[in-house]
């Protein structure tokens, strides 16, 4: 049993003001729980409480259902990674792996052993006596995760752990990290300030602003059903487009309502659509491979949109943007808090734009 | 003007003797307007023999300078110093010095410095100690053995007030001490190496046996030789024997309570001439030289030993001083300023070959190792005297 | 809060015992000559007029800074363009240079004391500044640390400088220099310290009394009485005590500076 | 070579190009050419010296072979001084990295406590240290001295700390070692804030047994940092001069009496300079030997790239 | 006059291997031109070499029409923007923007009002007197930027300029360098080695691998017809696919052949397509937002699928992956090298794999 719960969480450091703010998230056992939220938001803050590194100013922690506000790190019986993985340089890969097992006390030979079969496992054990700075960026995270891996734990905390890894090679780590989690069978809670990375890896995603909790809920409830403005914008790639409700064609909401439009929900059309439209004038676009993404000036503000490259209008200077108002996302203008979905208004009002 | 004549003069002295010195320097400026002494406080002994050593292939060395009686033969050796034979010979004011004034500055025969500061080793002791010790009148300071009877009294009756019955002889003393048994450590006439010789030996053992046998004298003496005199001016220690340049300040520090004796006479009554002469740079222009020279002979006449002497306890060098005023009255004030005249009859030079220098340096760690009772004396004597004789011979 | 308070409270006695000999020389340096070797009390701020005043110790101070001052400034000017050198330029012979510079660490003073003196005395550089500052200049210790140092400093600094158009001594010195501040502070402190206690070489090189530095002055009162006399330790102690405050002073300056200074160069 | 227009245009980007091959050279010719003066060339006139014999005073200087390094190298008192010096070196640099890796650990926190013992220490280093060793000897006296006052007080007899051959030794290593300290501190302080703090808080997760992670961890980690102040001390322990001189002069009877004490006394109290420049040769070759030595056994391994 | 001309560059360090084989590149003046390939492949050399700040070991480098190879840097007349900015810390933003001005005596009433014109341009105004070490990374970056442009110059060099921002931060940025280079019509070459940034900000793109030049053009070129196999799997994200063709149904073409197949270009269909498709199992999908990734096994390898979530088959577990033979990619086996577009085969052969 390894499942963590946190109930109203209050932190501050010494000597600084306070970082979390009541923060409550029940964290099942097997799950993949990320954490995104911009820089300083307390995602790393909240994970060392986990791991004991720090004390909690208030509020419980449970993990597996046992009260762990007071315990050291080493009795927690957690693994953690660190975003920068936090090898020791002057050990090798196999020292390394095993250091958690001789701080507990494993004989030589067990541990050896045991940070073998880690080794084997991730595809580490050619550079099992090199020591970290010979390993090249992808294979040091690997000695992270042996390293995690080798301690007897279902419960993995990882800080950022692959935000210092270039792109292709943090794609790669991704769906390791992703296949070991089905494997292991063991809770993990991941912070991360990369939204692909959130919404690709997690079983449920927890949004964090302030040390404020968002929203904690599957990846496709954020992403379809964001529980305010600021996780809307804050998930999506390119980010969703907001406008005023009303300066939106078509759209039957309250008049201080913040409409949010994901740009790949905008259709491109070389003459006004039959639907709800924006006229639009493309400032630049970016090709992105097989599709384009079109930075344009409407009637209600900037824009993006996203189009198979195919799909681009002969002219692409001057153009539509079609939406569906069915799946325009409303926001209370002050406090940003999700509204329910709109409703279309009748079409002529489309015209009148 | 241009005539002036400038002599650079190094010296030794600070403090109130610096300032005698000063007095002595302007009255003579005074007297030999076309002189300027350019005086200049180098340090102790050893700093002026290492900045003249330096000074010399540098050619910066000055023009007249103070010298230790032991140690100006290297320099006299190596041609450094000027022979002052016949200026001193055509002197009227050599009539008038001492014999031993005269005797400490010739070396093989030649005349190298006029002494200016001179002393002997005297007896210091603490009446208030002794007093308290339980001696109701002055104990008997003739031989080893009266010395060691009051020390151990001394410590036996107030070692728990921490205080000491003797403070360990320095070298000065060692070498009185050792004349004191008949010996030497190098014979001063015929320069044979005497420090293996029984008396001397003798000597040694009794001196270690303060400090290490009977613990009357303190060991912080024997490495540091300066707290033997700290510890007989803050009244730590009964008895010092040390210079009678140490007179000034121990009456300072002691008032009525400080008495003076000859030194120790073990076998024979003997004592050593320390202090310093002043000689001449044989390199500088011949102007100079005899500037320097008319400062000399002023230095050493009876009105400015007078000065000399009464400021500071060293002894007077020319028969005349006391005739002076002011060596009357320091006669008549200062009881026991006169203990190093009185001993002058027994007091000889000692000798000053190259070899001397050497000799004196490799002593200390010696007395260290007997005194501390880490090397039997004998047998380290006998390796001293071994060493110091195949010294002699690299040198030569 | 009272732990804390506690542990200060331990932190100050450790340190006052640390430093019992120096307070005690501080104590010892406000009593009477007479008082100390009696052992009586007697208080008294006759030791400070004395060395400052008789013997000429205000002089000395100004000659010290002087001496220190320009060493310190020198110094750190060639260890800094030879550090820079060593640190960025790979060139023919330079291990070679840079061995020579590292091994004068290895080099007791006492060794080039004598040859020194010889040679300021052929060209009569003997008492003056020039000839109590000259010697004292190299310091391979510097360029040594100052070269570890630079090496942390990204290179990419002095490129985008020589792309903004920078010659190498702009890059140094509006460059390097600023961005190395802390090292070399901190490395300035060490050289201003070690020649301010610097005592051989002055004692052999300067005569002239108008030339002495502190530490001369220092050690000619504690020899100054003449083979017979005693040393009057309380002015020796008072006049310590007066060579060690503007060192302490410039310490607790840069004491800032200090740790983040060594941090890059000694460690790598 | 090609004449005419060619060769002229390329003058300018050549000069330019000898310019800055010249650059390392120009900057680095003020610093070597002042060490060449101030302590190469002295090196070489004491190698020269070493083979004469001379007193400072003889206008000549006779070349007497390695007669020098014979007498030095037969003599008592070299190889007395060797071994003292050895002794200093072997005690004295342990003691001065293990005590200030132990304390440095402690004060490395930026917390109002810690500052203030850093200052502390540091202080005796700034100090000049004539005045220290007149202020230990005072403190090691045996009749007068503190410590004995203290272990009278608590009923235990006096010590000769300063006479006893063994325990002089040990009193200048004490000193000395207080003296140096807040050097090392500082430094192994700044090794110590160099260590990521994720690999403590990694320990810890992991087990943390503290001294563990200080004997697996921490020490490692500061090694760079060790090896530097092995090599500053090791120099410093065969350079130490001036707290000798002033606390013991060499002795009780030779027992203290360092290479560079001995160096002093040869070439300044006894003037033979030729053995002095022996004696300075042999220790500049035995520095450069040991320097040569710890960076083949031990320099290679204490830097890590990660 | 900005171009610049890169003849059969050859570069060996001192006491390295030899690190670029004879690239030539020619630069048009006012291009955008960005260098790709993989960690290691010469491209920081390159740019290097074309600033003056390492020499060249052959070849010739022509900047402007004039031979440049014993030029100093300062003497090019060149702004190099560098991968962690190398901003002066010891400056504030108007100094480290005026520097290179100050450099070259430019009085300071000049500089200053230079510094201030470049600020306002890039939204650095309230920033200019803090120093970089109080600048967010964006807002590093943008004085970096600021730097070169307030030199007088047309031509920079970048070096993985935002490499070191965070995800969203650099897609702004990109933006921003994309804008600026319509505005300031200067020459630019930029390295990089995300795809992304390549793809959206060239005119032409030049990809490099191991010293050599593989490719030098547009994007839509490289995208659409890579030189070969290593350009073909380089750009695009998620990579290509690629199989043994003779493994893919319905395509026509030399035993030897490797196929590429872009993840977009296969559809998903729940049953067995018209056309010629692969069928497949899911081993993991990863959530994108609006998309999904789909990892397969499949009778020709692994292969990954893209798909918008609303497109994703009822039972993602199994599946077709239906392709157009006229899309795949063919390469030569040995060589690597692009070969002619395929031709169908017959229909039926879809059925027999
Ligand atoms: N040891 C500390 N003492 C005081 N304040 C701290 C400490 N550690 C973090 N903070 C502050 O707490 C806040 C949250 O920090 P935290 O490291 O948890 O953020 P984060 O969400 O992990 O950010 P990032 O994505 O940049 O890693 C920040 O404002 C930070 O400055
Ligand atoms: N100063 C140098 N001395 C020796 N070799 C070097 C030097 N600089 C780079 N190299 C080598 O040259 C090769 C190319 O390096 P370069 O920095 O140009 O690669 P890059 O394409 O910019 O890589 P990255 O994407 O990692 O920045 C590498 O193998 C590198 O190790
Ligand atoms: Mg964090
Ligand atoms: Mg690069």
């Amino acid at each position: 049993m390894s499942a963590i719960q946190l109930t109203d969480i209050v932190k501050s450091y010494a000597h600084g003001p306070q970082v979390l703010h009541g923060v409550s998230m029940d964290i099942r056992d097997g799950e993949f729980a990320v954490i995104v939220g911009p820089s300083g938001c307390g995602k790393s803050t909240l994970l060392r409480l986990i791991a004991g590194l720090e004390q909690v100013s208030g509020g419980d922690i449970t993990i597996g259902g046992q009260r762990a506000n007071d315990m050291a790190p080493q009795d927690r019986d957690i693994a953690m990674i660190f975003q920068n993985y936090a090898l020791y340089p002057h050990m090798t890969v196999r020292q390394n792996i095993a250091f958690g097992l001789e701080l507990r006390r494993v004989p030589r030979a067990v541990r050896t052993a045991r940070a073998e079969e880690v080794a084997a496992m991730l595809r580490l054990t050619p550079y099992l006596d090199r020591k970290p700075g010979a390993l090249s960026g992808g294979q040091r995270q690997r000695v992270a995760m042996g390293r995690a891996m080798a301690r007897d734990t279902t419960t993995f905390l990882m800080d950022e752990p692959l935000s210092n890894l270039d792109n292709a090679l943090r794609t790669e780590m991704r769906t390791e990290i992703k296949e070991l989690h089905g494997k292991l069978k063991a809770t993990i809670v991941y912070v991360t300030h990369d939204q692909t990375e959130a919404l690709s890896l997690a079983d449920r995603v927890a949004v964090m602003k302030d040390g404020h909790l968002q929203q904690f809920d599957t990846p496709e409830a954020i992403y379809d059903r964001p529980a305010n403005r600021f996780v809307a914008g804050f998930l999506g790639q390119p980010a969703m487009n907001f406008a005023l409700a009303r300066d939106l064609p078509g759209l039957r909401a309250p008049g201080d309502s913040i409409a949010g439009l994901r740009p790949e929900a905008l259709s491109l059309h070389g003459t006004a659509p039959g639907g709800p439209a924006l006229r639009a004038r493309v400032t630049l676009s970016e090709m992105t491979g097989s599709g384009v993404i079109l930075h344009c000036d409407t009637d209600a503000g900037r824009m993006t949109a996203v189009t198979p490259r195919h799909a681009l209008p002969p002219d692409p200077g001057a153009l539509w943007l079609g939406f569906d108002p069915a799946r325009v996302h409303l926001f209370d203008a002050a406090t940003g808090t999700r509204r329910p979905a709109p409703a279309a208004q009748p079409h002529t009002a489309n015209l009148s734009a | 003007q241009t005539d002036t004549t400038t002599v650079e003069f190094w010296h030794s002295f600070g403090g109130s003797s610096g300032a005698a010195l000063d007095r002595i320097i302007e009255n003579f400026e005074a007297a030999h307007p076309d002189i300027d002494i350019e005086a200049e406080h180098v340090g102790n002994y050893n700093d002026i023999v290492a900045r003249l050593q330096a000074a010399i292939p540098a050619n910066r060395a000055p023009d007249a300078v103070i010298m230790e009686v032991t140690r100006y033969g290297l320099f006299a050796d190596r041609g450094v110093l000027l022979d002052l034979t016949d200026k001193v010979a055509a002197d009227p004011l050599s009539d008038d010095l001492f014999d031993f004034a005269r005797e400490v500055g010739v070396f093989e025969g030649k005349n190298y410095i006029v002494p200016f500061n001179s002393s002997t080793p005297v007896l210091y002791y603490n009446a208030d100690i002794l007093d308290r010790a339980g001696f109701d009148e002055e104990p008997p300071l003739e031989t080893y053995d009266d010395l060691l009877t009051v020390a151990q009294q001394v410590q036996e009756e107030l070692g728990d007030e921490g205080i000491r019955g003797i403070s360990a002889p320095g070298q000065f003393a060692r070498w009185g001490l050792i004349m004191a048994n008949d010996s030497d450590l190098i014979d001063s006439t015929t320069g044979e190496i005497l420090i293996d010789a029984p008396n001397t030996v003798e000597a040694y053992e009794w001196m270690a046996d303060l400090v290490h046998e009977h613990d009357v004298a303190s060991p912080d003496n024997v490495t540091d030789e300066d707290t033997g005199k700290e510890d007989f001016l803050a009244g730590r220690s009964a008895i010092m024997m040390n210079s009678t340049g140490n007179y000034g300040e121990s009456k300072e520090a002691l008032g009525d309570a400080l008495k003076v004796r000859p030194m120790p006479c073990n076998k024979v009554c003997a004592t050593p001439i320390g202090g310093a002469g002043i000689g001449i740079i044989a390199s500088a222009e011949a102007r100079v030289q005899d500037a320097a020279y008319d400062f000399i002979s002023f230095a050493a006449s009876p009105e400015s030993n007078a000065i000399w002497f009464s400021e500071t306890g060293y002894m007077p060098i020319n028969r005349h001083t006391a005739d002076q005023q002011l060596a009357k009255d320091a006669l008549a004030d200062k009881p026991g300023i006169d203990v190093a005249i009185n001993q002058l009859d027994v007091a000889r030079g000692r000798p000053r070959p190259p070899v001397v220098t050497w000799m004196r340096a490799t002593e200390y760690d010696m007395w260290q190792a007997m005194a501390l009772g880490q090397r039997e004396v004998e047998e380290t004597l006998q390796d001293f005297a071994e060493q110091t004789r195949r010294e002699e011979q690299r040198q030569n | 809060m009272t732990r804390d308070r506690m542990l200060t409270l331990g932190a100050l006695a450790a340190g006052l015992l640390f430093l019992s000999p120096v307070l005690y020389s501080i104590w010892m340096s406000f009593q009477t000559a007479n008082a100390y070797y009696t052992g009586t009390l007697d208080f008294t701020l006759r030791n400070y007029a004395v060395s400052i005043g008789d013997y000429g110790f205000a002089r000395y101070l100004m000659n010290s800074i002087i001496v220190s001052g320009l060493v310190t400034i020198a110094g750190l000017a060639m260890a800094t363009m030879a550090a820079f050198a060593f640190a960025r330029w790979t060139f023919r012979g330079g291990n070679l240079l840079f061995a020579a510079v590292v091994a004068t660490l290895m080099i007791p003073s006492h060794i080039t004391l004598i040859p020194n003196y010889l040679t300021l005395a052929r060209v009569g550089l003997l008492d003056t500044y020039a000839g109590l500052i000259l010697p004292a200049i190299s310091n391979g210790f510097a360029a040594f640390f100052l070269r570890q140092y630079i090496r942390g400093i990204p290179r990419a600094l002095d490129e985008a400088a020589y792309m903004d158009g920078a010659t190498p001594l702009q890059v140094l010195w509006r460059v390097i220099v600023p961005v190395a501040r802390p090292a070399i502070l901190s490395m300035g402190l060490f050289i201003f310290i070690s020649e301010w206690n610097n005592y051989i070489w002055p004692l052999v090189a300067v005569s002239d009394q108008d030339l002495y530095t502190l530490q001369i002055g220092l050690a000619r009162l504690y020899k100054l009485n003449p083979g017979e006399g005693s040393i009057d330790w309380p002015l020796v102690m008072a006049a310590s005590t007066l060579t060690i405050l503007p060192v302490l002073l410039g310490f607790l300056l840069v004491e800032r500076h200090l740790v983040r200074g060594i941090t890059m160069g000694a460690v790598k | 070579m090609s004449a005419g227009p060619a060769r002229a245009r390329r003058t300018g980007a050549a000069r330019q190009q000898v310019l800055r091959r010249a650059t390392p050279y120009l900057l680095v010719l003020p610093l070597l050419a002042f060490i060449a003066t101030f302590t190469y060339l002295p090196i070489a006139m004491s190698v020269n010296l070493s083979f004469r014999e001379w007193d400072f005073l003889s206008p000549d200087k006779p070349f007497v072979g390695f007669e020098n390094y014979r007498l030095l190298l037969t003599s008592h008192q070299f190889w007395n001084s060797l071994q003292v010096t050895a002794v200093f070196a072997l005690v004295s640099v342990p003691l001065r990295l293990v005590l200030a890796l132990a304390i440095a650990s402690y004060l490395v926190r930026e917390t109002l406590p810690a500052r203030v013992l850093r200052g502390a220490l540091f202080l005796p280093a700034v100090t000049s240290t004539v005045a220290i060793g007149v202020v230990f000897s005072w403190v090691f006296a045996t009749d007068q001295g503190l410590v004995n006052g203290l272990f009278q007080l608590l009923g235990l007899p006096k010590v000769t700390w300063m006479q006893d051959p063994q325990l002089a030794l040990w009193v200048l290593i004490l000193v000395n070692t207080w003296k140096q300290l807040g050097y090392d501190i500082i430094i192994y302080i700044a090794g110590l804030q160099a260590v990521p703090g994720e690999l403590y808080d990694a320990a810890s997760v992991d087990g943390g047994r503290r001294f563990h992670v200080f004997r697996r961890v921490t020490v490692p980690l500061v090694m760079p940092t060790t090896y530097f102040l092995l090599v500053i001390s090791v120099i410093d322990a065969f350079q130490v001069f001036t707290i000798v001189d002033v606390m013991t002069r060499g002795g009780p009877a030779g027992a203290t009496d360092m290479l560079v004490n001995m160096l002093y006394r040869v070439g300044f109290t006894l003037f033979d300079i030729g053995t002095g420049s022996a004696l300075a040769v042999l220790l500049f070759i035995l520095l450069i030997t040991l320097a040569v030595v710890k960076a083949r056994v031990i320099g290679r391994k204490v830097h890590y790239d990660s």
